[in-house]
């Protein structure tokens, strides 16, 4: 995160809060606290920062457009360390301290695990990016205010099975990394295949950070399949695959959107690349929403918003909560607000791409159905999104998108 | 059988890896008598420096050689900042001191380079044949450089003044002390050898895999083991132990799971010292 | 309590350290062994009190074939012994290693020391009335305090004496008593091992200083390369010619 | 404010009957225990299965966690007598990551790498009321080791184990066999660490594998180190340092906007990698202790 005028004013802001009340042009309506809580650090901290950045930027986006129902949004931004004892901590102090109403941005499975039942307890709101199942359902969601903004693992998994048939693979294979989110994908992908009366030739769980996979791969190659279905990172993909080219291998994969990125074609050449299957909630790249957020990831970050997705959604969280905040009107608390936020995303209502067109709208007294950056943002019974899948093929090192996968 | 014969080489490979830094640990463990759990991360500074250096020249020579000279300076550097106050002391306040050496080289590294990974940028090459085994002219060429690196020690040790001294201190320190060998001149080369045999570790590892922060902490425990397996002070032992290690990691993999091919090292260096501290090639001087 | 070893011998590779050694120490005697450095008297010491791993021959305390006992087995039959460099447990006072050194404490069974506390303080109280005893008897009153870290060596040496009375012995090993301690302090320390063994306890002593030793025991033993050179009263075995050729180095 | 500051002193209460385990085992008897955080794990699991899908009542699942903690120690300290202290470093640290990878590839008993979420709380309810009353209860815990922790150190017992840590072999020579006092003591850690364990896998309500890592074991050796080896004083400030750098870097990030916080993960470690050098090297008695000169 560079240092620019927004942290340093945000720092002065934060330290501010720890004591005295807010002042400004909003003095009348109590501010709305946004606890920022992101894996800035450990395995989460290539897309922390960023998640965090976006907060900030959608906030202050809200805040231009005259804030939501005459509230100001102020954020309160802190680190998970992507392991759940400090987010616990983490998540106490924004909830005591702070006094945060809702908490946005957890990334990895067991924090938003471990960080739920608080925000049940304190009768505030959570907006996550976890992939694990046990979150949609009692006891994790028991009141229903706990939104998932990113595909669940067996979403992917599903959508992985649903390209297996299409490309006219028969033969699959599957691998994957040693933990929640890896394991959920292979799962959910074993499922969706064999409801369809097929079978997995070979699974592999490996294990992080060992000097080769070849013994891995090899047991998954002797089973000689036609396609590798990966539920990975990008550091252990970047040598599998590098391992698999170097052993002789030609086999195709299907890979996770996190893992198949730039970054892995610019560490494996395009000859090794070629062909790979890159799968991932598919962004809204073509709704302004996206170009709006882009613009800030490339301001913040000056990186292309498409390298990280979950960016993306913590600045839909924002956005879709302020939105609901508007449609609850003043002094709303978190159950009203709760019940807005699927009016303002779900599909009834006028298509809108910005804060500003939704809180015109609002006030125009129509019902809006907000598209976001990060997808169309359609919220089930359980607060799950069901993006569509977008699927690239690595073609000459070019992530080319060919089509969308809707499930 | 094919199937075999390529899990025994890929265990070889990885066995050449465990064994270069079980080299280093042995290295230090008979010389200066205590595990230097620093050498995971003297490994890491290896593989970075050779990056730059790879960068910078787009040769892979010079970024080794930059890479092993990064890890004889940190090594030093170790040694003069503060193993040589610890001399005097038990090897258990030399053990948390180097732990707490690995956690400062760490610090500084994800501080410089971040946390992202960063990758060799080598161009890849499909194996030759042999029967239908495929065999990866990479694995020979590090295969190659391993084994020059340890004849470089050997030589070092053996035909060396300076590595006849180390070696009289690792038999006997006092004797060594008594017999007029002046100990900072035998430390200094130990250091610098034994960080640059462990740069030279990591910059392999490095060249496998990925480059990060952590790479050489989890390396750690497998080059402990195989140090203990072939016998502390025992270079040819550390070498060989860190093969087999690897070969029954990977060939244990079809019975054992991956998952728990990782507690195989753990398990080969308790029995070991168990039944015999010595180890493969150690001295009489064993574990008790 | 008769101390017998038979054909002892002890191996470090293919050098026999010790070689066929066979002695009787009768009860209640005082027993020297003397020999040029490296004559095997250290070895013999560490491996009959269990310290070195069994070498050949046979080791055997009153009936009992001790050869294969642990060190603190040896030492619970009343064979104990000293180091010849004092290992005094330095972070505790003189009196705390004296404490420690008492036998069969229930306090030590943490079963006892939870449930029967009566029980534990009134054994405390007795090995503490024991313990002022044996700091008067070795005159260490002034440093009982002290943290045994930081005596002097002859104060480390009477507090190893005294440890080891703290085990009530019938037979004291002591590895160079006399080293590096002043001859005031020599003087003091043969007196308390004539009081001691007037209590009917057996010693058996290395040392170098001979006249010392030899005002102080009945029986000398010399080891010379492992083996028993002569055995006797202290003035026969000194005068004879092959002693004296052993330790003036002619030999060896 | 206060409840987030009640929620460090649970934490850091936690994190005590660590130190304390640690320093009966290195600081009293010298045994170099860096596999802590293994019986710390097993301790924490027990409480965790034994809690969701036993479903049995809490305290049952925090007995069970300190008794398989107990248990898991015996083993080690037979492995303990036959080794150097170094040597037993090393397969300490094996252990603890042994035990890591049991609990990763057992899914069917420990739900393996999804981890356990919704472990029930020691007490129930909202707010300071019950978090008082839970570190009520974690300090009760707390002062009943510190009390059975005099009690042993002021016995003929901790004379011994200290004698032990001075000079093993003189502790031979005097017919007592160091064997017995060290397996009992690194069984009594055990048993602190796996009463720690169960405290916090109620306290934080989600256990997984990752969070039994290493550094957890060599963040209570720092803790020791600094605050004084072998000294119940130590233990209680060496951890109180520990908890207020670990959660003080929280508050610190808000304050020093220029250190960006991927820096701050970097320095935490730094921080505590250069406290472990300065203090061996210039402090090895540690803040509160001297045990190198009881007078």
């Amino acid at each position: 995160m560079t240092i620019d005028r927004r942290t340093i004013l945000q720092a002065g802001a934060s330290a501010l809060a720890l004591g005295l009340a807010p002042q400004g042009a909003f003095a009348q309506a109590e501010a709305y606290r946004i606890g920022a809580l992101n894996p800035v650090t450990g395995a989460g901290s290539p897309y922390g920062s960023g998640m965090a950045e976006m907060i900030f930027a959608a906030v202050d986006e809200v805040n231009a457009a005259g804030g939501a129902a005459g509230r100001r949004l102020q954020v309160f931004a802190d680190d998970t360390q992507t392991n759940p004892q400090s987010a616990v901590l983490a998540a106490k102090k924004l909830i005591e301290v702070n006094k945060v109403n809702a908490i946005l941005g957890t990334w990895s499975s067991g924090v938003s695990l471990a960080v739920i039942p608080l925000v049940n307890d304190a009768n505030i709101l959570l907006m996550h990016t976890s992939g694990a199942p046990a979150l949609s359902t009692p006891p994790a969601n028991a009141k229903g205010y706990g939104y998932r903004f990113q595909a669940t693992n067996d979403r992917f998994g599903r959508a992985f099975a649903e390209i297996a048939v299409k490309e006219g693979y028969k033969r699959p294979a599957t691998m994957a990394f040693n933990n929640a989110s890896g394991i959920g994908n292979t799962q959910g992908f074993k499922k969706a295949w064999e409801a369809k009366g097929n079978k997995v030739l070979a699974e592999v769980v490996y294990e992080p950070n060992q000097p080769s996979y070849r013994a891995e791969l090899q047991k998954v190659l002797a089973a000689r399949p036609d396609v590798i279905v990966m539920g990975s990172f990008l550091p252990d993909t970047t040598i599998i695959l590098r391992e698999a080219f170097q052993s002789g291998a030609n086999v195709k994969w299907i890979i996770p959107g996190w893992a198949a990125n730039p970054q892995l074609i610019r560490a494996l050449g395009n000859e090794a690349t070629e062909g790979v299957i890159s799968v991932d909630s598919v962004a809204n790249e073509q709704s302004a929403s996206f170009a709006r957020y882009d613009a800030a990831y490339r301001k913040g970050q000056s990186q292309p918003g498409a390298s990280n997705v979950y960016a993306a959604m913590t600045y839909d969280m924002v956005i879709t909560l302020a939105l609901a905040i508007e449609a609850a009107g003043p002094g709303a608390g978190t159950a009203q607000i709760n019940a807005k936020i699927r009016e303002v995303a779900n599909p009834a209502g006028d298509k809108v791409f910005s804060f500003a067109e939704g809180k015109t709208a609002l006030a125009a007294g129509k019902k809006i159905n907000y598209e976001g950056a990060s997808s169309v943002l359609d919220f089930d019974e359980f607060g799950d999104v069901t993006p569509d899948f977008g699927v690239f093929f690595i073609t000459k090192g070019q992530l080319e998108r060919r089509y969308v996968v809707k499930i | 059988m094919a199937f075999w014969i390529e899990l025994l080489i890929s265990g070889l490979v990885a066995g050449l890896v465990i064994g270069l830094s079980a080299l280093s640990i042995t290295l230090v463990f008979g010389i200066a008598r205590f595990p230097n759990a620093a050498t995971g991360d003297t490994m890491t500074v290896g593989a970075y420096g050779a990056l730059l250096g790879h960068r910078a020249t787009n040769s892979l020579l010079v970024g080794g050689l930059t890479g092993a000279i990064a890890g004889a300076i940190v090594g030093f550097l170790g040694y003069w900042f503060i193993f040589r106050k610890l001399a005097q002391r038990s090897n258990v306040a030399l053990l948390v001191a180097s732990i707490g050496l690995a956690f400062v080289l760490r610090a500084i590294l994800g501080v410089s380079f971040g946390h992202s990974q960063q990758v060799f940028q080598l161009p890849l090459v499909r194996p030759w044949r042999i029967g239908d085994v495929p065999v990866h002219p990479n694995d020979l060429v590090l295969a190659g450089a391993c084994a020059t690196i340890l004849a470089i020690v050997f030589a070092i040790l053996h035909l060396t003044p300076i590595g006849r001294r180390m070696r009289a201190v690792a038999d006997d320190p006092a004797l060594a002390r008594v017999s007029g060998i002046s100990p900072s001149s035998v430390m200094t080369v130990l250091w610098l050898l034994a960080g640059a045999v462990s740069a030279s570790a990591g910059i392999v590892a490095g060249i496998k895999t990925v480059v990060s922060p952590e790479m050489g902490w989890d390396l750690l425990l497998p080059a402990f083991a195989a140090a203990i397996v072939g016998g502390i002070g025992s270079p040819v032992g550390a070498v060989v132990a860190g093969l087999l290690i690897g070969v029954v990691q990977e060939m244990a993999t079809p019975f054992v799971g991956f998952t728990y091919k990782i507690a195989l090292s753990f398990l080969l260096m308790l029995v070991v010292l168990l039944v015999r501290p010595r180890g493969l090639f150690g001295k009489l001087e064993g574990a008790r | 309590m008769k101390l017998a070893l038979r054909d002892i011998s002890v191996r470090f590779g293919g050098f026999k350290a010790v070689d066929g050694i066979s002695l009787a120490i009768e009860p209640g005697t005082l027993v020297g062994i003397i020999g040029p450095n490296g004559a095997g008297k250290s070895t013999l010491f560490s491996m009959v009190t269990g310290f070195l791993p069994h070498g050949e021959g046979v080791v055997s305390l009153g009936e009992a074939d001790i050869s294969r006992d642990t060190p603190f087995g040896r030492a619970r039959r009343g064979m104990v012994r000293t180091f010849q460099v004092p290992r005094e447990f330095a972070h505790l006072t003189v009196r705390e290693n004296l404490m420690a050194a008492a036998p069969g404490q229930s306090g030590e069974n943490l079963i006892d020391l939870f449930f029967r506390p009566g029980k534990v303080r009134n054994e405390e109280d007795a090995i503490r009335r024991e313990v002022e005893e044996t700091i008067d008897f070795l005159k260490l009153r002034a440093v009982a305090d002290v943290s045994a870290g930081r005596l002097s060596g002859g104060q480390k040496k009477l507090l190893e004496l005294g440890r080891v009375l703290m085990t009530k012995p019938k037979l004291i090993l002591l590895d160079e008593p006399f080293a590096g301690v002043n001859p005031v302090l020599i003087e003091e320390l043969s007196g308390h091992i004539r009081a001691l063994n007037q209590r009917g306890i057996g010693f058996v002593i290395i040392e170098h200083d001979l006249s010392a030793l030899s005002r102080l025991v009945s029986v000398l033993h010399v080891m010379d390369q492992g083996k028993l050179l002569a055995s006797g009263a202290p003035a026969e075995v000194l005068a004879r010619k092959d002693v004296r050729e052993a330790y003036l180095g002619g030999a060896a | 404010m206060e409840a987030y500051l009640i929620a460090i002193l649970i934490v850091t209460a936690i994190y005590v009957l660590l130190s304390l385990g640690l320093t009966l085992q290195y600081g009293l008897t010298g045994l170099i225990n860096f596999g802590h955080v293994g019986f710390f794990c097993i301790g924490a699991y027990a409480a965790a299965i034994l809690s969701t899908a036993g479903s049995m009542p809490i305290a049952v699942g925090l007995v069970a966690g300190m008794l398989l903690a107990g248990l898991a120690a015996i083993p080690i300290g037979l492995v303990a007598l036959r080794l150097r202290d170094d040597y037993f470093a090393i397969v300490t640290l094996g252990f603890s990551e042994t035990v890591r990878l049991v609990i990763t590839s057992e899914g069917w008993l420990t739900k393996g790498v999804q981890g356990i979420p919704g472990i029930p709380k020691l007490i129930d309810g909202v707010g300071t009321g019950p978090a008082l009353m839970i570190l009520a209860l974690v300090g009760f815990a707390n002062i009943l080791a510190v009390i059975a922790f005099l009690r042993i150190v002021k016995s003929p017992f901790g004379r011994m184990i200290e004698a032990i840590r001075d000079n093993e072999d003189a502790v031979k020579a005097l017919g007592k066999d160091p064997a017995r006092f060290k397996i009992q003591v690194l069984v009594l850690g055990a048993v602190l660490a796996g009463l720690s364990g169960g405290f916090y896998a109620h306290y934080i309500g989600y256990v997984s594998p990752d969070q039994f890592l290493p550094i957890v074991t060599f963040y209570v050796w720092m803790a020791i180190i600094m605050g004084g080896v072998g000294r119940i004083s130590g233990a209680l400030v060496g951890t109180l340092l520990l908890m207020g750098f670990l959660e003080g870097s929280r508050f610190l990030r808000d304050l020093l906007p220029f250190i960006s916080a991927v820096e701050m993960a970097s320095i935490r470690i730094g921080a505590v990698g250069l406290a472990l050098i300065l203090f061996t090297i210039y402090r090895p008695q540690g803040l509160m202790g001297d045990y190198t000169r009881r007078k």
